[in-house]
């Protein structure tokens, strides 16, 4: 309610670099580059180096993959807070089958488990909010545990070995000098861009973030949309299953742990607002970047440990303020 | 507190050849259940105490609280678990429990529900000095309190610890790195959590050795929340931004991601990585030859002694034999890990 | 009662963001005057209200009330001086109780706590003042009817004793009979010597309480003259800015027997029970009337019909078929449309673009490769219909929050016009809208009429009804009470329907 | 929007019982009462024994005074996820300069050092949100994570030792057979409960939170209700602090840790609707009551600990879960 007026209109007047500039994935953006530039002028050697960008991009990637699904859902007004244990639950679930079977199993089947099982729990958050009504928080923060304790369930606590060589070249492969993950980012949130942009579905999802019941009675089935999101991000976390399995070739029952809150975190810096509604899907990886290169430039500059932790508290603040503040401003 | 190597040395043997002797000569048939000498040990394990072979006359319950989630965690609980077969036909039962993190207040919790719902006996993981109040508590209550892992607080009333000190463990790993990188170089430590004792321990005790020789240079120390995906990432940054990088220690989970980061990375002969547990997720580096170094704290003993001691103290009075049981542990490497952890390969 | 003067406004000007709201207003104001403020949509009336009840700085330009300069920064300072205002969006908490409303930001207070007995014996002595005793201080507001949320309102405001009290378009939801006890109540308070600043796009009734009458165009001061030197048609002319010839009136239907009905609705009820066995027929071409009291279930009656609620009993034929309407998407396929009431919440999309509000239901019809949007063709549709329905705004582009209220409706009205509807549903389209756009929409409904497409009218405003319905259908509480044809319709007839009494001699009237 | 009405119309159609049956805490409270009864079926000699039930409450206390001020938070559209480590903060803040004084400092600083560095953090919380604008949940996340860093650098990563006499008898004393702990719990929440209900501040928070723009309108400063929510917060995480201390004779850095999805939970399950704008106080003794009698029973039903976490999942969703249903069937 609170937040909500003015940037475009604003926007319009002016010129076209004032239009870009009050976008709010640009706060975001001026403060990547500028510390992209910090850190190549601090660090010239280590810091702007092919391996390194390569590097810090390869670590944001599952970060911005899941920023994809997590925007979407917020501009639903929904919030996801699964998608960490979904990712643990998935990654158990197909590579125990592959263990119990000798690592007889194909391949494309134990890919398919992975994503099934994420998918099947993108399904559950978004039967629990679109059909019985439950505030997505609630629904997500219980699936959370479930899917923590289905995890922990498969795995019996201790990592599942799987390193079959497609799996690994999917995780930690290269392309040139260009990790697969980061092309599988790459393509993912394209997709989501067009997807959000340019088709029907994507339109619809924002229109029921604006309001259910216009929705509704523009004859959009907004408990299909609203399952749609948190089955996308499902799909997502089970994609970053496999990403993680194929970096570590093994499933550990604490991959994802934590993963919630960088990823809305994201989310929201990269200008997705949280009254749902509006945002830009490009912005997500915007806002992963910025998380991303923060933890690069903490050990490239070796700042200490526990003021890491503040930083990064800053940072994520600072980085939503600036635009906070001009909302603000406008709707006095 | 230095421990005494000759001290759990030799309570190991002694305890293990007194039980099983013990076992033998004791062979009267007071119940229905697997004498001690024939109960079947997991492969590669060897139990430092054994049940005595007595049924307890009235039922015993046994409470064991471990972290889950971490393959040092499953590892205990293999121990556990096997004590609680062990003791099943004893008229004992054990139940495992664990805790999902390493926060202090819900550990209490678990303990003083443990206290209220009448356990014997609560054998756990000492995760923190904060813990020192309900393990009193436990002790007043006429509870067996056995701590292993971690001491909870310097001078609580617990009656016996089973474990590796945390300090020991780190210097030991600080002394090995020393060794591998020839007394000079960079390095860089991945630590668990910063708010975790045990963690803090290592990374501190492994400093007081590295600290202390001026040509060794620590260039980067972070958290990685035991998470294997994390230490990869961290392996990542540490290397980008030191690619002369001699030394790495990991002091808690996730060792197994800085091993494959640095496989990955064609760096494992560059760097020489210094870790804790020989498990399933580390063994393999460690034959391979990433990991140079890997400090084992025995989780098997840690899950099962503590239980089996104090049934045997519960049944017959013939509990721990030392408060304080020190395990050495030892330090695997390359060429040792095979022989030492047969039943990991 | 000596008329004093209270409140001078000296060159007022306000600025938002590209928009000139206020330009140089200056008018006095006296004590124990009803004050009207005319103009169309956006001619800045709730700005000026808003500057003089402290919800907004003026950017020039000074305020006096009872001689002195005043400057409110916080709604709180302006109503200390003894200014109220009825804001035109309700601005009641849906979760509080009624008398919690009334003294919301001011309970009276016992030491430390709230002095609950005194504040619901006081809010009962109000409601039994005004009349209004069927509303109980207890009640949780949102369960209260829109045009109770509304009495509730003036409760409130009349509760401060204030000196001047403004009041922005109070009667925009309530019925004919309710405006006519609002409008006693305004007389009550002229005569006890407050100052009233009114508000409302309803001529008559500005014609019959106002005793002075300041009009507005486009953020300018255009006069303020004595509502005995005004007449109707000057006051539009002012507000218009030209002569304005709003005499267009339709050609009405006849010849009934001969027609085929495109819906017919047997015996149809919600699972709410908010609508109760409703039979009616709707023909081509037609314009069917829809009225009643407010919250006689006229809404629901339509949404029910659109698939928007579940039903409990009763079919519906198109065309002289049975048809299943599951949801809101399947009434569109079947050509229904429903411009819906609420524009704000059921109707706009408020952080997108025009062109997005406008073919929000368009999209589906479009034929696309690969599921991809052809946005070249969405936006030439969105661009005919601007054009076509005359909607003011500087671009495509330009987000739906930004236009004044008729242009939003435009909007709206645009979004179902494309699809090309067999039938259309209009819930209260010209609710808020001013004179200018109302009769736009008047022009649309006769256009469409007349191109083959049955209206269903849902209005509340009696004079809309009957210069525009072929028949009129009356509600009350759920229920069908009867439906006249153009020529026996008339306002003490369809009032004589609205009445509990008129019990079930009328049901059966002409349902055809 | 989509989950807000209709429940209170049901109710005022039947009876007293009906209408009581209604409100939202309700399931959480018949839960928790079922909950009660099978226990003592199940193990008649441990569980209902004045020392177990002693246990489970003081257990629950922490949360139910948290959830008191999460409540008033969620009443205004907000949320605070920085609430654990704001504990770790100010527990570390204050016995460390107990610490450096060589436990000279008298205990009444102490505690005002506790408490104050609480609501220090609640202050910076609230102004963040109500007068920067940013989104409650990144204000908050960011303030959870310069939390946790601050309690790191205070303390170097290990607990500081402190136990005087008073702050044991605070955090772990009795009176009678009852925990003062549990003591500071029932007078937090009765203050809360006649605060929210009796006084015109604590109508305004609910006034805010159904809509802040029609509250400004009535004259309600809102900048400042909103930073009081928060401020009562810090505070409150203040009292947990001094109560942690009290129980564990040290401040532990990660006192805190993950408490602020349980208390929203607590909150959430005892009737607070996350759409803000209602909720009774009362009802987050009950959310927080079912919680803590959860984990006691999986202790005593000796239930593994991987399913304890699935359990929980499935509890919070179902507890919220049929309120849900019934306004979503009411919406209709
Ligand atoms: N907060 C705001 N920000 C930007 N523009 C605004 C704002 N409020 C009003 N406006 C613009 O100021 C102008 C005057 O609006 P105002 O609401 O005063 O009109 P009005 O005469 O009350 O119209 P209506 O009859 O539709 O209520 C309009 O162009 C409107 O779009
Ligand atoms: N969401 C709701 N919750 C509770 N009562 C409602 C709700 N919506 C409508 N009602 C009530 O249902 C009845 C019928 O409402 P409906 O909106 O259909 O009436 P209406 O004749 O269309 O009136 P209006 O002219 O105000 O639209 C009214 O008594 C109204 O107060
Ligand atoms: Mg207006
Ligand atoms: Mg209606």
């Amino acid at each position: 309610m609170r937040n909500q007026t003015g940037t475009e209109l604003a926007a319009r007047k002016s010129g076209t670099f004032k239009k870009l500039m009050a976008k709010p994935e640009m706060t975001a953006l001026v403060a990547l580059i500028a510390l992209f530039v910090i850190m190549c002028i601090l660090r010239p050697a280590t810091f702007p180096t092919t391996t390194n960008i390569f590097v810090i991009i390869r670590q944001f990637s599952l970060n911005a993959i899941l920023a994809v699904g997590m925007g979407l859902i917020i501009i639903t007004t929904g919030i996801d807070l699964s998608v960490g244990s979904v990712i643990a639950a998935s990654a158990a679930f197909g590579t125990y089958f592959a263990r119990a079977t000798d690592y007889a199993l194909p391949g494309i089947v134990v890919l398919l488990l992975i994503l099934g099982m994420g998918t099947a729990f993108g399904l559950a958050n978004g039967l629990l909010v679109s059909k019985v009504g439950l505030p997505p928080f609630i629904a997500t923060l219980g699936m959370m545990s479930v899917g923590q304790g289905v995890a922990l369930l498969i795995t019996n606590g201790s990592p599942i070995r799987y390193e079959p060589t497609w799996i690994s070249v999917f995780g930690g492969g290269y392309i040139g000098p260009v990790p697969v993950t980061v092309i599988v980012m790459a393509v993912i949130v394209v997709i989501g861009f067009i997807f959000a942009n340019n088709t029907m579905t994507g339109r619809n999802i924002y229109a029921v973030g604006n309001s259910a019941p216009a929705a509704k009675l523009s004859g959009i089935n907004v408990d299909k949309i609203l399952t749609l999101v948190y089955v996308i991000e499902g799909f997502l976390a089970g994609v970053c299953a496999l990403l993680l399995v194929g970096q570590m070739n093994s499933a550990d029952p604490s991959f994802g742990k934590g993963y919630e809150l960088d990823v809305i975190a994201a989310a929201v810096i990269g200008g997705i607002s949280m009254t749902g509604g509006e945002g830009n899907i490009l912005g997500v990886v915007v806002g992963a970047a910025l998380m991303g290169i923060l933890k690069n430039m903490f050990t490239q500059l070796a700042v200490s440990g526990y003021w890491q932790t503040v930083i990064l508290g800053l940072i994520i603040i600072g980085a939503v303020a600036l635009d906070s503040v001009r909302k603000k401003r406008a709707a006095r | 507190t230095e421990p005494s190597t000759e001290a759990s040395a030799g309570a190991s043997t002694e305890a293990s050849g007194e039980a099983s002797t013990e076992a033998s000569s004791d062979a009267e048939p007071a119940g229905d259940f697997t004498p001690a000498a024939d109960l079947e040990i997991p492969a590669g394990k060897t139990p430092l105490s054994l049940p005595v072979d007595q049924a307890a006359e009235e039922p015993i319950k046994i409470a064991t609280i471990m972290v889950q989630n971490n393959p040092f965690g499953a590892a205990v609980l293999v121990g556990q678990n096997w004590a609680k077969e062990a003791l099943a036909d004893r008229n004992c039962t054990v139940d495992c429990q664990s805790v999902e993190d390493f926060d202090p207040q819900k550990w209490a919790s678990i303990i003083e529900n443990d206290i209220a719902a009448g356990y014997d006996a609560i054998c756990f993981f000492g995760i923190s000095e904060a813990l020192q109040p309900v393990t009193d508590k436990g002790v007043e209550a006429g509870i067996l309190m056995y701590t292993f892992n971690t001491e909870p607080g310097n001078n609580s009333k617990r009656q016996a610890y089973y474990g590796q000190s945390g300090t020991y463990g780190g210097e030991e790993c600080g002394k090995k790195l020393e060794e591998l990188m020839g007394g000079e170089g960079k390095y860089a430590i991945i630590t668990g959590d910063f708010t975790v004792l045990g963690h803090e321990e290592r990374r501190l005790g492994a400093r007081s050795i590295l600290d202390a020789n001026d040509k060794l240079e620590l260039v980067a120390e972070v958290e990685n929340n035991d998470k294997a995906e994390e230490a990869y990432t961290q392996t990542q940054n540490i290397l980008t931004a030191n690619p002369d990088l001699k030394g790495l220690y990991v002091t808690a989970g996730g060792p197994s991601g800085a091993a494959k980061a640095l496989e990955d990375m064609g760096l494992q002969d560059q760097v020489m990585l210094v870790c804790h547990d020989v498990l399933e997720e580390t063994a393999p580096y460690i034959a391979s030859g990433t990991i140079k170094g890997c400090m084992d704290q025995d989780p098997f003993n840690q899950g099962a002694q503590p239980v089996i001691d104090a049934f045997n103290q519960l049944v017959a009075g013939e509990g721990p034999k030392e408060e304080v049981n020190w395990y050495e542990g030892v330090m695997a490497t390359p060429d040792t890990v095979k022989e030492l952890f047969p039943e990991l390969f | 009662m000596s008329k004093e003067l209270i409140c001078k406004l000296n060159g007022i000007s306000k600025i938002f963001p590209g928009v000139r709201a206020l330009d140089n207003v200056s008018f006095d104001i006296y004590s124990g005057e009803v004050h009207a403020v005319v103009g169309e949509n956006g001619a800045g009336k709730s700005t000026l209200m808003n500057i003089l009840s402290g919800v907004y700085p003026a950017d020039e330009g000074t305020v006096e009330f009872e001689g002195k300069p005043v400057l409110f920064r916080e709604p709180k300072e302006a109503q200390l001086a003894g200014i109220a205002m009825i804001h035109q969006e309700l601005s009641l908490a849906p979760h509080m109780t009624a008398a919690e409303n009334v003294y919301v930001g001011r309970m009276p207070k016992k030491g430390l706590f709230i002095d609950k007995v005194k504040m619901y014996r006081d809010t009962q002595a109000f409601l039994d003042e005004l009349g209004i005793d069927y509303i109980s201080p207890n009640a949780i507001v949102k369960n209260l009817s829109v045009s109770e949320q509304q009495l509730l309102e003036i409760v409130k405001a009349m509760s401060f004793r204030s000196k001047m009290l403004i009041m922005d378009e109070p009667t925009a939801s309530l019925t004919e009979g309710e405006i006519k006890f609002l409008l006693k109540i305004v007389d009550d308070l002229r005569r006890s010597g407050v100052a009233i600043l009114y508000i409302s796009h309803k001529l008559e009734e500005i014609m019959e309480i106002a005793d002075k009458i300041t009009v507005l165009r486009d953020g300018k001061h255009i006069e303020t003259r004595e509502r005995k030197d005004m007449d109707e048609q000057t006051m539009i002319n002012l507000m218009v800015g030209r002569e304005f010839d709003q005499s267009a009136h339709r050609e009405f239907m006849s010849g009934y027997e001969t027609r085929k009905p495109i819906l017919e609705v047997e015996h149809l009820s919600d699972v709410r029970g908010r609508v109760n066995d409703v039979s009616f027929k709707l023909y081509e071409g037609e314009v069917l009337g829809l009225t009643g009291l407010v919250g006689a279930g006229r809404s629901e009656l339509l949404e029910t019909i659109f698939g928007a609620h579940l039903r409990k009993a009763g079919t519906i034929k198109l065309g002289g078929k049975e048809v299943r309407i599951k949801d809101t998407e399947d009434a569109i396929n079947y050509g229904i449309a429903l411009i819906p009431e609420g524009r704000k919440i059921q109707g706009l999309f408020l952080k997108m673009s025009v062109e997005d509000n406008m073919t929000m239901v368009y999209l589906k019809r479009l034929k696309s490769t690969l599921g991809l949007l052809n946005k070249n063709k969405v936006k030439g549709i969105a661009d005919e219909y601007v054009k076509k329905l005359n909607v003011k705004t500087p671009s495509l582009q330009q987000c739906v929050n930004n236009l004044s209220g008729g242009n939003q409706q435009k909007t709206i009205v645009a979004r179902w016009l494309m699809n090309g509807p067999k039938i259309l549903f209009m819930d209260e389209p010209t609710h808020g809208i001013d004179i200018g756009a109302k009769s736009e929409i008047y022009r649309i409904i006769d256009d469409l009429a007349k191109q083959g497409v049955s209206i269903i009218l849902l209005s509340s405003e009696m004079p809309e009804v009957l210069s525009l319905c072929d028949r009129i259908m009356v509600m009350h509480h759920g229920e069908l009470r009867g439906v006249l044809g153009h020529d026996e319709a008339d306002q003490v007839k369809i009032m004589s329907y609205t009445l509990d009494s008129a019990a079930n001699d009328t049901k059966e009237g002409q349902t055809a």
